[in-house]
């Protein structure tokens, strides 16, 4: 970290309308290194990174690289300069093949595309991050992780001096997140710099050298990893002590909610059984492409099940659409946002009282504004939404206010059986206990939860009984008590199936 | 016939704003009734405005309607329509002639209720004789097949001229021979007349003849069969422009077509609003008037539609190669060729 | 802050077209001393009253990501079976409910067949625009009905309040109650949604499909009274009744704000550009513009209208960066200054 | 099967699809009508149906970017009327220097409509509705309202659509399809294997995420417009050619023909999936239906009622036919949501 910083941002500021998202922040980013970015949501972060990449212009402020000063007015001229980003939101071409995806934005390609190099180019970027994917399928309707893989693939593929990642890991599991550390480690070995994003506060402290905290678009602290700790980071993000950790209260069982028997859809699950009380929360753990989101859509109507007998509150039902799962009190908060969780360029408001717009009317049949400003009020300050209007549109957000909002247009339907999917990716550390808080609060008030995530502190913190699904396998239902982070890895890559010993299979 | 010996005459120099409306822009005849009109316009010194506007063909009823509202409106003196429907343009139209605004059809009448009268070019029950004499010229006294091609088949002057000619053919045994095989509809669209020309000749491997009594779907015939190499087999005739229908002459694709003189049904029709416009004459059976250049005409009713009046303007032109070239060589400017009238039709 | 708020409407597209509607109607105060002629003001309305309904549906289509090309044919289908059945003696009254019926119908065909079949809208309509329109020829041919009972052409002809008919007040009542249902309810906010992103509207419980019949049978219901207005304003109908006019209904839509995406526009906005397209047209009327170029005008004004704000926005970008390029050009010549001076503080 | 499952795409399903529907026309009206398997029969529908496709490809690379371009009526209309003009002024000019001309003149029209789009940010489908009618508009200024005449025109012109540039028995390939046909196979493998095409698809695909990736969609947009406008140019030679007398109406409505190939083709007027293969057999499957109706033998006031019949009954068999078969191709797509959702041009 001798040489000279590769890139320095110097005093840039950018308002967006009334919200000043940076103000006069600096930043500077050496060859070989990794530095983190934190900050709560909406601090500013993803906007630094957009003006980065050429997307925003700053109002003010300079970006120096290799200390002459240089213009971006789009990603084209950001990728010459050898600057690269993958973006918190994966964007990726669904009417384009994997392969394509990843090496659409290579300028110095030929005019012609070879299309036997390209898959072959394609696959081995992929074996790079070890996963599998056929190169030669369609973007369309790929999971949201996987989309994010074709991102990072995309992204290193490229001939770059500066890694940017926004949140990359935000729907990775475990395992994904140690290959893709693998690959930082070469990179930065190569000279790359590489600026990290993060919620996860374990992952910033195992591969960052340095981190830089903001906090209300403004530039906090700077310091070596080695002389920060995380309730230091917390607070300079926070800008006060956050209170105790969040643990769970248990709640009272109460009669079954759902039970589910030998569930299937060939190939995306298989043999799914289990049984959930109203008050509890099971988590669903495994890796990504498990079929964790398959059985979500199937209980939600969505994808239905091809076999398998789904009771719900002791009534034998098909589920056929989200429109029947809502009138029975079902509910899905779904994992990719942008596509499925909001109306992007509708308000906040609007959005949040979307799916319970019914209960807003007025005896003509007329939606009550009033009411929905007071709900949405009351989620905007019990979640801290970060916006200077509930009338902003929900697209302007950031991307953890945006998971906010997804959050409480589902909570206020007030349902009987709340699936979460992914509920907490790309929200800060405040929000996320204050989510975790309301999730057992919910439990408590006798609502049965079935939350899906790759977080596996989260999984073990909050469920009462953790399934683990393996390839669309369920590899076993784990007691919250007996459950530890290795033994739900071990199932969800594998190894328990060989030792029935380790199965603690305590569902019947 | 005429009751009073002495024909009416303009005056000229009267002030009056007239409208010439036609079907839609964009076709040629209508122009050549515009240029017409403008000679009449200019002979009688009115110092009035003569206003030629017309609808887009999508629009083409609406916009008639517009345009005689907005006329109404702007208190013209008379509005000179060629109709794009027979009873749709009737209530604006009555309400422009009880704000004594002169209504005369040319080309294509409306409903007798809406107008004053009617400029007929020829003779309906004339115009089928004209064609089914043009089918035995051509297909001869042996006969043979032949198909019309018309318009759409909810114009009512086209539909009017097919009947009038399957009458003829009905009243005469000389058409005895020809057998008129099918009627197909181009939509007065060069591309869909084209192919229902080609439709034809494929559906009826003995045709003969193909008779367009409109002027895009004769041309469209032509360029068809001379694009198949057909025109030593398959003739085409009907009512057509002579600059459109000269190459298809001379290369036989075509051997005889009739029409009017658009030019001077434009000339007609203003004289005749001049006249009632000016109040020197009166709608009514009977009336004699002088029309410039075209001499004297009789108010007449009309026997084709019930209680109408019509001026009949008349003759047919009948082209073939004989003719066309003294056409050319007279030029456009010229105005009319010095053709045979249709005795032979009478 | 304040300030801004208070004056960001000023940026909406509804204030544009409140700019534009103020500078067509003092144009034509300018061009025409006739323009506030009682009876010319309700004729702006009374021309366009067909258009104009459906113009008020078609936004609902839009909104919610579809097209619905059909609606010219469904116009004169309707018009058609009122006609049709008051000719074989049914009570008009009877015609015009069995009218209204057939156009729910239609509607529901493309609902059906878009919203279920999946396939694109687009198509479904383009097919029922050629269909519907051959469903109208089947039933009428080349034959026109008119003398309708007067009670029923003096709906759409004559004025009840001053020279404004009937229709006009139907229209305002469709209008209001289009407004409250787009902007206040529920169906409302759903159409929104759905046009904006269907797959979260579905994830949200929303039953896309449903919403989508629904409003295309809105559709062809306000369509099929439209040409029962039609049939009741001309008085006569043809199967060739309101042909064409889906592109002008489209294009009022669009330059409402609307966008052909889906989820974006407003009522308002639809209604101010509905005023904009009815004066402008009536002004060029009444100074004789012909129909080629009217619909010309309107298409610049289409262009224009988004031009015209992206321009100024770009200027607003642009001029900056060019002031701080001359400002760094003259830095480098003349004084000195530091180097954080390149770019400028808004 | 895995292999074909591997080496064939999935879009090639549209096209095949398309063929057997095609097929399935073919047969019915061949059962209906006397005298159908003629060269004749196959001489006609591939004239006819020349002048869409050739207009067609241009319209696709354009809505592949998810825009529309429905001036390709006024553009044809526009340069039929001028070269034609042009052409009986100047007698002696060389063909291909009036097809450049043509192409010049068509791809000017284009570029304003792809400057607007793409550097006015101004939806297409806005833009194109008014220079639909401007470019008409200029049209009917131009001509003074008058028409082209087919003596007017040179010799070659009015035989170009005789010429038969290859024949097998009396089944011929005649000038106009041919040069449809070759439009279609230089842009079907210009939009397979140039990275400019491959951007188009993409830009389609997300504009959003083309914006992310460095493509410079505004370049390709107007680009992509150019050259829509510059085949509708040389269609509108074309049509010069077929027709013979132009007058301002010329090719009004021809727009909504083209879109009308295009999406049944299969290109998603969404933009970033279809090819050019694809909107010639829409083409060739809605021209087929007008000119066998056209030779069946039944009421005049039935036909259009039947058209639409037709259209719509081959769409719905299409789509039943493409779901039947899509299980079969599909690998790691995910049938999720029923679609994205469709909207409008
Ligand atoms: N295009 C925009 N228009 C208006 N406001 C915007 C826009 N983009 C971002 N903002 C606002 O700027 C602020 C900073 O957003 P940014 O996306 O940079 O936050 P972030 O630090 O990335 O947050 P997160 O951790 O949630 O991703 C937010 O308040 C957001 O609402
Ligand atoms: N990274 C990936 N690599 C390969 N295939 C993947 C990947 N991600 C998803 N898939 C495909 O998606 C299918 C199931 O995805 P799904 O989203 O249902 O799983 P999941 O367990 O919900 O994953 P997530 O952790 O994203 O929620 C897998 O069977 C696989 O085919
Ligand atoms: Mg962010
Ligand atoms: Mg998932």
């Amino acid at each position: 970290m001798t040489a000279d910083p590769l890139l320095e941002i110097r005093n840039v500021s950018k308002q967006f309308g009334a919200t000043k998202a940076l103000s006069s922040v600096s930043l500077s980013l050496y060859p070989g290194e990794v530095h983190a970015l934190l900050g709560e949501n909406g601090a500013g972060k993803s906007t630094l990174i957009k003006i980065m990449t050429g997307i925003y212009q700053p109002d003010s402020g300079e970006i120096l690289l290799q200390g002459r000063p240089i213009s971006l007015h789009n990603s084209a001229q950001a990728q010459k300069h050898g600057i690269a980003a993958i973006y918190q939101e994966p964007l990726v071409f669904p009417d384009l093949n994997i392969a394509e995806n990843i090496f659409i934005s290579h300028q110095r390609r030929n005019p012609l595309v070879r299309w036997g190099k390209l898959y072959r180019d394609a696959e081995k970027v992929l074996a790079q991050l070890g996963v599998a994917l056929d190169v030669r399928a369609l973007a369309r309707g790929l999971p949201l992780a996987a989309q994010q893989t074709v991102e990072i693939a995309k992204a290193i593929s490229m001939d770059v001096r500066l890694l940017i990642m926004d949140e990359p890991t935000a729907s990775l599991s475990i395992h994904e997140v140690k290959q893709l550390f693998g690959l930082v480690h070469n990179l930065r070995k190569v000279g790359v710099a590489i600026l990290f994003i993060s919620h996860r506060l374990d992952e910033v402290f195992e591969i960052a050298d340095r981190v830089t905290v903001f906090r209300d678009g403004q530039f906090i602290s700077t310091a070596p990893v080695t002389e920060v700790t995380p309730e230091q980071a917390i607070r300079d993000m926070v800008g006060r002590e956050l209170g105790d950790i969040f643990s769970k209260e248990p709640s009272p069982r109460g009669d079954v909610v759902l039970s589910v028997k030998d569930l299937s859809r060939e190939p995306r699950f298989h043999n799914i059984n289990f049984e959930l009380h109203a008050g509890e929360v099971l988590g669903l753990a495994g890796l990504v492409g498990a079929g964790r989101t398959d059985v979500a859509l199937a209980l939600f109507g969505i994808a239905p099940a091809h076999h398998g007998h789904i009771t719900y509150l002791g009534k034998e039902v098909h589920l056929h659409s989200p429109k029947q799962a809502t009138h029975m009190g079902i509910v899905y908060v779904p994992e990719d946002r942008r596509q499925h969780g909001l109306v992007l360029p509708m308000s906040l408001m609007a959005n949040i009282s979307l799916p319970s717009v019914k209960n807003y009317r007025n005896q003509f049949g007329m939606v009550q504004r009033g009411k929905e400003v007071t709900t949405a009020e009351q989620y905007r300050q019990q979640l801290s939404i970060r916006t200077s209007s509930l009338a902003m549109p929900a697209g302007k957000l950031s991307g953890g206010n945006q998971q906010k909002v997804v959050l409480s247009k589902w909570l206020n339907t007030k349902p009987r059986l709340l699936i979460l999917d992914e509920p907490t990716r790309g929200i800060d550390v405040g929000a996320k206990q204050e989510v975790h808080r309301l999730i057992n609060q919910l439990a408590q008030q006798g609502m049965a939860i079935l939350m899906i995530s790759s977080d596996l502190p989260e999984v073990l913190a909050m469920s009462d009984w953790i399934l683990v699904m393996r390839e669309g396998q369920q590899m076993g239902i784990f007691d919250r008590h007996e459950a530890t982070q290795e033994i739900i890895m071990a199932a969800a890559v594998g190894q328990a199936l060989n030792n029935e010993a380790e199965r603690a299979v305590v569902h019947a | 016939r005429a009751q009073d010996p002495e024909p009416i005459k303009a005056e000229p120099g009267v002030e009056l704003n007239m409208v010439l409306l036609p079907k839609t822009l964009g076709n040629a005849v209508f122009d050549e009734a515009h240029e017409g009109a403008i000679e009449a316009h200019e002979e009688l010194e009115n110092p009035g405005e003569l206003i030629f506007n017309a609808p887009t063909p999508d629009n083409a009823i609406p916009g008639q309607i517009e345009i005689i509202e907005a006329s109404i409106t702007q208190e013209v003196d008379a509005i000179m329509i060629s109709a794009n429907d027979y009873e749709q343009l009737v209530p604006s139209t009555t309400k422009a002639m009880e704000q004594d605004i002169t209504i005369v059809t040319w080309d294509s009448p409306v409903s007798p209720e809406g107008e004053e009268l009617f400029i007929a070019q020829v003779d309906f029950t004339e115009t089928g004789t004209v064609m089914a004499d043009m089918a035995l010229s051509i297909l001869g006294e042996d006969g043979g097949q032949f198909a019309i091609l018309s318009a759409t088949p909810d114009a009512s002057n086209q539909n009017a001229w097919i009947e009038a000619m399957q009458a003829a053919l009905e009243a005469d045994e000389k058409y005895a021979n020809l057998e008129l095989v099918d009627i197909v509809y181009g939509n007065d669209d060069p591309d869909d007349s084209y192919n229902e020309a080609l439709g034809l000749v494929d559906s009826y491997p003995d045709l003969e003849l193909i008779m367009a009594p409109t002027t895009v779907g004769i041309a469209a015939a032509a360029k068809a069969m001379q694009d198949e190499e057909l025109c030593g087999e398959v003739a085409v005739s009907g009512l057509g422009l002579p600059s459109e229908m000269q190459e298809f002459i001379e290369n036989g694709c075509a051997q005889e077509f009739a029409l009017w003189s658009f030019k001077d049904l434009g000339y007609l029709t203003y004289y005749v609003s001049y006249l009632l416009a000016s109040g020197a004459m009166e709608a009514e059976e009977g009336v004699v008037f002088e029309a410039g250049r075209m001499g004297t005409y009789t108010i007449e009713a009309d026997p084709n539609r019930e209680d109408g009046l019509r001026v009949l303007m008349g003759p047919f032109s009948v082209y073939n190669a004989d003719n066309l070239e003294e056409w050319a060589a007279g030029g456009d400017e010229e105005g009319e060729p010095e053709v045979e009238a249709t005795e032979e039709a009478n | 802050m304040q300030q801004s708020k208070r004056w960001a409407w000023l940026k909406s597209w509804e204030a544009l077209m409140f700019i534009i509607l103020c500078a067509v109607v003092v144009a034509n105060l300018r061009l025409s001393e006739h323009y506030l002629d009682l009876n010319n003001l309700a004729n702006i309305f009374h021309l366009s009253i067909e258009k104009s309904l459906v113009v008020l549906i078609m936004a609902f289509v839009i909104i919610n990501g579809e097209i619905d090309l059909s609606v010219a044919s469904v116009m004169g289908l309707s018009a058609t079976v009122l006609a049709e059945r008051y000719d074989a003696g049914w009570p008009i009254a009877a015609g015009f409910a069995l009218a209204l019926c057939v156009g729910i119908l239609c509607g529901l065909l493309n609902g059906l067949f878009s919203a279920y079949m999946g396939i694109p809208s687009l198509i479904v309509t383009l097919a029922g625009l050629i269909g519907y329109r051959g469903v109208a020829r089947i039933l009428l041919e080349d034959r026109s009905v008119g003398d309708f009972p007067s009670w029923f052409t003096s709906l759409g002809q004559d004025g009840i309040i001053g020279p404004f008919p009937l229709t006009i007040f139907v229209f305002i009542a469709l209008f209001i109650l289009g407004f409250v249902i787009l902007q206040y309810s529920v169906f409302g906010r759903y159409v929104y949604a759905i046009g904006n992103n269907r797959a979260a509207a579905e994830y949200a419980g929303i039953n896309a499909k449903q919403v989508k019949v629904t409003i295309f049978m809105a559709s062809g219901l306000i369509a099929a009274l439209a040409g029962a207005f039609y049939a009741a304003r001309l008085g006569n109908v043809r199967a060739n009744a309101a042909e064409g006019f889906e592109l002008d209904i489209i294009t009022i839509v669009l330059l409402g704000g609307v966008s052909i995406f889906g989820g974006t526009g407003t009522m308002i906005g639809v209604g101010l550009s509905l005023l904009v397209v009815l004066n402008l047209r009536n002004g060029m009327s009444l100074s004789n513009v012909d129909g080629n170029t009217q619909t010309s005008v309107i298409g610049l004004l289409l262009i224009l209208s988004v031009l015209v704000p992206n321009l100024i926005q770009l200027l607003q970008r642009l001029l900056p960066r060019l002031f701080s390029v001359i400002a760094g050009f003259m830095n480098k010549g003349g004084a000195t200054k530091p180097k954080s001076q390149v770019s400028v503080h808004q | 099967m895995r292999r074909i499952r591997r080496w064939v795409p999935l879009q090639r399903l549209r096209e095949f699809s398309l063929v057997i529907i095609l097929i399935i026309v073919v047969l019915i009206f061949g059962n209906q009508i006397d005298n159908y398997y003629t060269p004749r029969t196959f001489n006609r529908i591939s004239s006819t149906v020349a002048l869409i496709t050739l207009v067609a490809v241009g319209q696709t690379m354009v809505v592949l970017t998810r825009n529309v371009d429905l001036s390709v009526g006024s553009v044809v209309g526009f340069t039929a009327y001028f070269v034609g003009r042009y052409v009986s002024k100047n007698e002696d000019m060389a063909p291909l220097m009036l097809a450049a001309l043509a192409m010049g003149i068509g791809a000017g029209m284009g570029l304003i409509n792809g400057l607007l789009v793409a550097y006015g940010r101004i939806p297409a489908i806005v833009v194109t509705l008014g220079t639909m009618a401007i470019y008409r508009g200029l049209l009917v200024e131009y001509s003074d309202s008058k028409s082209v005449a087919t003596r007017e025109l040179p010799d070659w012109i009015k035989e170009l659509p005789q010429e038969s540039l290859f024949h097998y028995g009396e089944y011929e390939l005649r000038a106009l399809p041919a040069i449809a046909l070759a439009a279609v196979i230089i842009i079907f493998f210009l939009l397979l294997y140039s990275s400019f095409g491959r951007r188009l698809y993409a830009i389609g695909s997300s504009p959003e995420a083309a914006n992310l990736a460095g493509i410079r969609a505004p370049r390709m947009v107007t680009l992509a417009f150019t050259m829509c406008g510059a085949m509708a140019g040389l269609g509108g030679m074309l049509y010069l050619a077929r027709f013979g007398t132009i007058t301002v109406d010329a090719a009004r409505g021809m727009e909504l023909q083209v879109v009308a190939a295009v999406v049944v083709g299969g290109v998603n007027i969404l933009g970033g999936s279809g090819t050019v293969l694809g909107a010639m057999l829409g083409a060739i499957l809605i021209g087929t239906i007008e000119q066998s109706l056209i030779r069946m033998n039944i009421n005049e006031f039935w036909k259009d009622a039947l058209l639409g019949l037709c259209i719509i009954i081959a769409v719905t068999v299409d789509r039943i036919l493409i779901n039947q078969l899509t299980p079969w191709w599909s690998r790691t797509e995910l049938q999720r949501m029923p679609e994205e959702p469709h909207a409008a041009v």
